[in-house]
């Protein structure tokens, strides 16, 4: 099956992503936020579904958000569109899993070999910690780099669901932490 | 005790993978190691103990020990190992139970072999909580307290799972917790020693869902809840009941001497059998 | 903001482990002269012994795993071993 | 509007569905991986003056939700194949005295405790026959969260329509994975509620024959003063022996379901208007990579349609009939070793159309891929239509 | 007491004809009448009282009676129960249940509603011995004792079920027999006065089976058996213990007030609505 | 010899061909209408050395046959459809876990409490598909009395040399009626043992896959310590998450029963001889029915036969399939709504075989008359066969 | 050589019961006269009352029913009715 | 279905029979009897079966014992051969079920209005009461009329289970109720 079928097969614009790194990194609630705001507010069909059971409990934990305008018909992700890798070992077991033509972002400090040359790599975990004051936060960073990467979610419907489900009395240090997110990217882009 | 402390370490499966499951700090292991030194400490051959379970983090134990193991449904480890005991008698058989495997859908077949008087010990790892489905409710859970399926505080009340031993007719029943190394060590000796049903509930801290939904956090803070709250039975007996509010008796709690199931099936077999043979 | 702690799913260990070790190995940061070997592989570093030391031995390394910070203070008065949930210190003597 | 958009996981959408359609009692005993609906019961219930109990164990959850509904209310449980292996004595109960209710199997691999956080549809036979003695089941096999509120709802008002225990089949992934539901508004919801009786007390009848075929039901407290039993029983509810009316308490069980199947029965079509000559059936989660993989196999000009009841239990064997009568190939997808087909078969006429299995029971989901290629794989050896 | 006492024959059911399916003789008959009684002197309407049961000779009471009837699995009566009573509070749910029924596969949901207090009352036609099919041995038959499955004598030991009901948590525990009519009718209405779980125990003669296979033939032998060897608990608590000797007390055992299940449960949803309306 | 033969009821020689067969642990709760085989067992056992239980339920009956397995001893267990319902998750244990035992359901009407004293045969399907999970399922359904006592000794053979437990569906009628029975001496009964390891202690696999597709299988307390495990285990018994370790557990509890199949299922035949147009397919007590009716047919000239599967899981397909090759119609006759042909239909032929059924659920027996019309009635209506 | 007891069938009645009776019929062997009621259709000849009654009130007849031989020894203690297994007797009093 | 090949189907040597009475007369252990005695002594084959559930507790009891020298293939009786009726209730019931050519046998006091004009009365009861002393043993004289009268038992094997199967102490008294039956029959032939 060549690329270009395959892509048509899949629905024109469906987007498989997978947020992965180790446990307690906040990766699972990272795909619920994403999934929420493209889901319920930017109104595209989403499903989002994570590793449960004996893999969860393994070194590499993750997330995956498939995204389309359309119906989706098979909820699980086939081929990557992006990934987000926060550990070494996440980007060395997911990375077989992405399309030749998919988004990788890596932790850089983290990965520190990554298996492509084509990558954005950002030190979200230090720079949560040095500009955020908790590492914790690192996931939403992410997420506010790959909404500016990518696109494939609003800025508006992320800053809204971020600022619903963050524990109280946390909502600036998250909120800071997305503006984070969305200036490294920017930075990157330029 | 004139154990080796790393005596333990020779009843671990070897083809089992350490460490184990169970949560960082959960009071399981402590128990492992506690029933392991107890079986050593009575010389008991490998091959003749058979620890039986049933569903929940603490029913996880046997895979770990180098026994004769049986891992079998939610609830029913203490039918299987009734089965296992009147099949081959010899066989030192140990059930490792939680507080919802063996109260709550276990609770029928624990006061049966109660009732029985069949040669089994019951480990009951009581930690007030489902630990394994992730923090519902149990039969142990005390009022007021929260769980997964308690989000406005638990409505029941508890069992206290000794006195229901002792009124079903167990014949050894004794109570200590993971904070009590010592104490337990020796309860569960003695119910390993005892010709009868035997039970020991030990009081094992889910910091992971009990200490969560309830604000006692981590292992430490459980652990010096039991440290605190605990009252050997010596000296409950003597202080006055107000001073024991808020406190639980540990010890042993109830030895008596009664008919064994197994004995008593055996003296019928060889009542029969001499009966056969006078014809 | 992280996750919520992770649902616990039956018959499966909710927390990561590690599973390189096989077998205890004996590994001894601090030399021979220790009172204990720690399995550091088995270690989760949940804190107990750390805490409840009578004699303050340990020290928390950047893990949470107990250095033996204090060797000789260490009375052998076995709390450690006997309450370790890992089963992953043992003694040196005898 | 924005506000009724939300994004739910499988069982909490069952709990919203169960919420929407009036279960006010629901008694439980958790088990992975259908927790999160007790959980979710355990909130929402007592917010609406409902009950939540946890029960003791899966035997007296499901006498309890009977008790329940006896006693007026919508009633419901949820678990899993152990659970509900459990269940399937007091389940009987509930068939033979036609008491409504709604039992949820998140379904995992099995048997036995097997693979508690895996996927699978292997109680797919039991739903229809896990009970001793004839009885005909409901059995629903909703395919995304969305449908299973949906489909939750209507369970609830096939049992409450028909007077019998309904049970939900999910699995371990559309019950955790989580997609945008659009809940509906309360008015636009059609809820239905069983038919009480109009006659005096003195005349009422809990098992009457009525036309319909099914009994208007009283409730304890009512003011009717019944007798219900799990004995063969008349149409006042006592016991009997005699054949007739063993043979119409019989048949009333089974007439209800067989007769209304048509009805109860939907199928959700995908590219089956050009009368493919191969199709697949499947239902539950994989149906959706059975779309997909029809959708694939459409892109590559493969002329390939696909089936899925959204009932399994009972199958509208009629419409099936005709719906695969241009059928020559068909693919059975299930995530078991073959289940579903073993009912296909019969109601599928072989003489034309040849069934062809297509399982997966290692507790992953089957992919489009591996659908595609079965496609594939039956075009080839098959004369080529 | 100021009954008519024909009153008991307005209660039974006009459809179902009468007399009913128990042996001539049984003591379960004189339960039917003793229940009746309570229910009228308590003046509660007919519609708002449920009488579930599971299987056996003592289940098949329910369907005599003219009230709502649920007669249900073999041991699951009071779970059923426990689903009627939550959904409706308001009714008046009692349980009528034998040995085998409540203790032997019923004996989980038994203690759990001891547990939860709820506000159920059970009358436990205790014969020791499964009546229904065919004379088996039950939990409550006496070690030596003959049943069609102890045809050497009975080798196991009985539960005493109102010490069982007493540690699980019951709030109203009482012991009669069919002989002492008087005082059972006293026990059940105290029982279906009490707000909170409530278990009669009622010794009742199965002479067709537990009779004659222990040689105690017929009922008159039997009711003649209960006279001679109960003992009220108000001489029971004063004679010495060799008096006790082969003898049963009987009488109102324990009687406590605590926290019912419907009535917290009623507390939880009016504080979170006043939580709601408050917001 | 005179002593040999005897006069016993169906439950009797239930207990003497357990006994034969090497049974020494009963565990079990009484229940109409196999209770006479707990009573047998409870007299009996005792003087041989071995042990009766009565359980605390039938969930714990089925638990404790299977721990006394796993201690080395043939174990069995007897009840009747509610009972059977309740042990549905623990027969699952067995089957996953390969652990042989025995259980004897004495069916009676069905659903629920039903007719606890009447016959029936609706438990069939729930035999091969009562719990939850795929598995394949023995069951064998004796029709008279000398052959409950074969088929019990068979019975435990079948779950020793296949390591699984076996369900003999026996019902009300044979249960009860009284036969003369022809009491084999021990020398001639073929008692088989489930094969032990040849392995030292460190190499033994309790679930090995060996090229028999039966494991060898230790007792506790033989010197062996290995893990026994409800949850889906590598051959050691240890539990896994590895597909291709599922899949060959699943394949193994499968295929030993699959691909035996022909040898586990035996066929009476009568009057097939001479390829007759319109055939029976009977069972249990039916299948004397069906004999008889045979008979009255032949007497009248009229060509039919009957086939009488002994098992009825799993069915011997191929044969089955040449057996009917002739047939154009296939009367299946069965005492429920209609459950065995639902399997014939499966494997026959529909092309050439039509299936007529012929049910009766009333409690009562099917007659040779009713079975004779029916046979008229085919006849009649069918192109001259 | 009768048959041993009956083996009881789940569910069914152990005895023979004659269901003649639809509800209770007022039978009066003895006239207005007599203290009590007694529904012979109902009663099955248990033997309670006539063995128990204090005032040996009773005489069985050939079936083993009570006949009230002696109505004016009666003291409406009660006993009979209270203990009739088949709710068979009742008083005339009140 | 005309009688002859009815009889012919059925295999031809095929003899059903019927004890009726009510509970308490002891016709379930006849019955026992004499399917042991034919079974297990004369070597014909044998299946005895009898009402069990509701049907067992009303007013008619029966014991059916259906006896050939071939295989039996229905175990039910069809059409019986030999009805034995001890009450009028029985008698009523059953006798519907005979077939024409069928022998009836009742207590000649406790039916007094038999069905049919063929038949053999006997004061079973009454005999028992009066000869041996117990009313109970009517069932055994029934069985040795019914012995003498079709020959389809033999005195010997009769006797024999008799003996085996009479509770000690009542042998005696059981042998003289057999013998009895055998009495009243060979006189009423003569
Ligand atoms: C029949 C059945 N019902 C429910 C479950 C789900 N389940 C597994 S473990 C468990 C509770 C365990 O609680 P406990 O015994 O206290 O063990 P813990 O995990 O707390 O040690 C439940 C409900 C199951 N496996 N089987
Ligand atoms: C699940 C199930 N198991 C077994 C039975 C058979 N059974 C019916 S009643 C009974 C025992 C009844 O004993 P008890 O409760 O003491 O009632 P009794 O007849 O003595 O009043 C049994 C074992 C059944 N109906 N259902
Ligand atoms: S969930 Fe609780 S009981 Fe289970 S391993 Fe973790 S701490 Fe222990
Ligand atoms: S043995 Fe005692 S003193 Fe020594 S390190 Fe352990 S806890 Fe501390
Ligand atoms: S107690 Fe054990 S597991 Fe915990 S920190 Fe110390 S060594 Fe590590
Ligand atoms: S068998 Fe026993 S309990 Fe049942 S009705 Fe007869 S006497 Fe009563
Ligand atoms: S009321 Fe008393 S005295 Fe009168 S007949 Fe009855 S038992 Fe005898
Ligand atoms: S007590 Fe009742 S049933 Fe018994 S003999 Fe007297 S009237 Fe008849
Ligand atoms: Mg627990
Ligand atoms: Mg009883």
């Amino acid at each position: 099956m060549n690329r270009a079928k395959e892509k048509h097969a899949v629905g024109s614009d469906r987007y498989e992503i997978r947020l992965s790194g180790s446990g307690g990194q906040g990766l699972i609630l990272a795909g619920v936020i994403l999934a929420q705001a493209i889901g319920t507010i930017d109104g595209k069909n989403v499903v989002q579904s994570q590793s449960y059971g004996p893999e969860a409990r393994g070194g590499a934990s993750r997330a995956d958000v498939v995204v389309s305008g359309d119906e989706i018909y098979y909820p699980k992700t086939m081929k990557l569109d992006l990934l987000l890798a926060l550990t070494q070992e996440a980007c060395d077991t997911y990375f077989r899993d992405m399309k030749e033509t998919g988004t990788l972002i890596v932790d850089s400090n983290m990965v520190t070999q990554p298996p492509t040359q084509i990558y954005h790599g950002f030190p979200f975990i230090q720079l949560a910690k040095e500009e955020i004051g908790i590492a914790m936060v690192a996931n939403v960073v992410s997420l506010g780099t790959i909404c500016e990467l990518t696109g494939i979610v609003s800025k508006k419907a992320l800053i809204e669901v971020v600022k619903m489900r963050a524990p109280r009395g946390t909502e600036e240090k998250n909120m800071k932490a997305l503006e984070l997110g969305f200036k490294i990217a920017k930075e990157a882009k330029k | 005790m004139e154990l080796k402390s790393d005596v333990i370490h020779q009843y671990l499966r070897p083809k089992k993978k350490f460490p184990h499951v169970w949560c960082s700090g959960c009071g399981l292991g402590v128990i492992l190691g506690s029933m392991i030194r107890s079986i050593h400490s009575l010389d008991i051959p490998k091959d003749d103990v058979v620890v039986c379970s049933g569903i929940g983090c603490s029913s996880r134990l046997p895979v770990y020990v180098d026994f004769n193991t049986l891992h079998t449904t939610h609830g029913r480890a203490i039918a299987f190992a009734t089965g296992v005991k009147v099949a081959k008698p010899r066989l030192k058989v140990i059930v490792v139970t939680g507080d919802g495997d063996c109260l709550a859908i276990g609770g029928n077949h624990f006061i049966h072999a109660c009732r029985r008087n069949i040669d089994i010990t019951v480990i009951l790892a009581n930690n007030w909580i489902y630990g394994m489905t992730g923090g519902q409710f149990s039969p142990t859970t005390p009022t007021e307290k929260f769980g997964s399926t308690a989000p406005y505080g638990n409505i029941e009340q508890p069992f206290n799972p000794c006195d229901l031993a002792i009124s079903a007719g167990a014949s050894y029943v004794a109570r200590s917790t993971v904070y009590h190394v010592d104490q337990l060590d020796k309860m569960i000796t003695g119910a390993l020693n005892k010709r009868g049903f035997s039970v020991v509930e030990v009081l094992s801290n889910c910091h992971t869902y009990f200490g969560r939904l309830n604000k006692e956090g981590d292992p430490v803070t459980m652990l010096n809840y039991f440290k605190k709250h605990a009252l050997p039975v010596q000296a409950w007996d003597k202080v006055p009941e107000e001073k024991r509010a808020g406190k639980f008796v540990t010890g042993l709690l109830h030895d008596v001497e009664k008919d064994e199931y197994c004995d008593n099936y055996e003296k019928l077999v060889e009542r029969l059998q001499a009966k056969m043979e006078s014809k | 903001m992280a996750d919520k702690p992770k649902k616990k799913v039956e018959d499966k260990p909710p927390e990561k482990v590690e599973n390189k070790a096989k077998a205890p190995e004996k590994e001894e940061r601090k030399g021979s002269a220790d009172p204990l070997k720690i399995f550091y592989h088995w270690c989760k570093a949940c804190n107990i012994c750390i805490a409840f030391c009578p004699q303050k031995v340990f020290e928390p390394d950047r893990d949470g795993k107990p250095i033996i910070a204090r060797p000789y203070d260490c009375t052998q008065c076995a709390f450690c071993w006997l309450h370790c949930p890992d089963l992953a210190i043992v003694s040196n003597e005898k | 509007m924005e506000k009724q958009v939300k994004l739910l996981q499988g069982n909490e959408a069952c709990v919203e569905g169960a919420v929407m359609a009036g279960v006010r009692f629901f008694g439980g005993y958790p088990i992975t991986p259908s927790t999160e609906i007790a959980e979710g019961m355990a909130r929402r219930l007592p917010l609406l003056g409902g009950r939540f109990m946890q029960m003791e164990d899966e035997i007296a959850s499901m006498a309890s939700i009977i008790g329940a509904s006896c006693a007026g209310a919508k009633s419901m449980t949820a678990t899993s194949g152990p659970g509900f292996s459990l269940m399937q004595e007091n389940l009987g109960y509930a068939y033979i005295t036609e008491t409504p209710c709604v039992i949820v199997n998140v379904q995992r691999g099995g048997p036995s405790t097997g693979l508690p956080t895996k996927v699978s549809q292997a109680d797919t036979m039991q739903a229809g026959f896990g009970t001793h003695g004839d009885y005909r089941a409901i059995a629903l096999a909703p395919s995304g969260v969305e449908e299973i509120l949906y489909q939750t709802i209507e369970a609830v008002n096939l049992s409450e329509m028909y007077r019998t225990p309904v049970v939900l089949l999910l699995d371990e992934v559309t019950a955790h994975m989580r997609e945008k539901v659009m809940i509906p508004s309360p008015e636009d919801v059609d809820v239905k509620q069983r038919r009480k009786p109009t006659v005096p007390p003195d005349w009422y009848k809990h098992f009457e024959i009525s036309p319909t075929g099914v009994s208007p039901m009283a409730a304890f407290g009512d003011g009717y003063r019944f007798n219900i039993t799990g004995l063969t029983h008349d149409q006042v509810g006592f016991p009997t022996a005699v054949s007739s009316e063993i043979v119409a308490m019989l048949d009333k069980l089974r007439d209800k379901i067989v007769k209304n199947a048509e009805d109860i029965c939907d199928y959700e079509l995908t590219e089956m208007d050009d009368d493919p000559k191969v199709a697949i059936v499947s239902y539950g989660i994989v149906a959706r990579a059975a779309k997909q993989a029809v959708m694939m196999a459409r892109d590559q000009r493969l002329k390939v349609g696909a089936v899925r009841p959204k009932t399994i239990w009972p199958l509208a064997v009629n419409r099936l009939r005709k719906l695969l009568k241009p059928v020559r190939k068909l693919i059975v997808a299930e995530l078991n070793q073959g289940q579903l087909i073993n009912m296909i078969k019969h109601h599928v006429d072989r003489r034309h159309t040849e069934i062809i299995p297509l399982q997966r029971y290692d507790g992953e989901l089957i992919t489009p891929a591996q659908i595609l290629n079965k496609i594939k794989e039956v075009k080839h050896h098959g004369t080529q239509v």
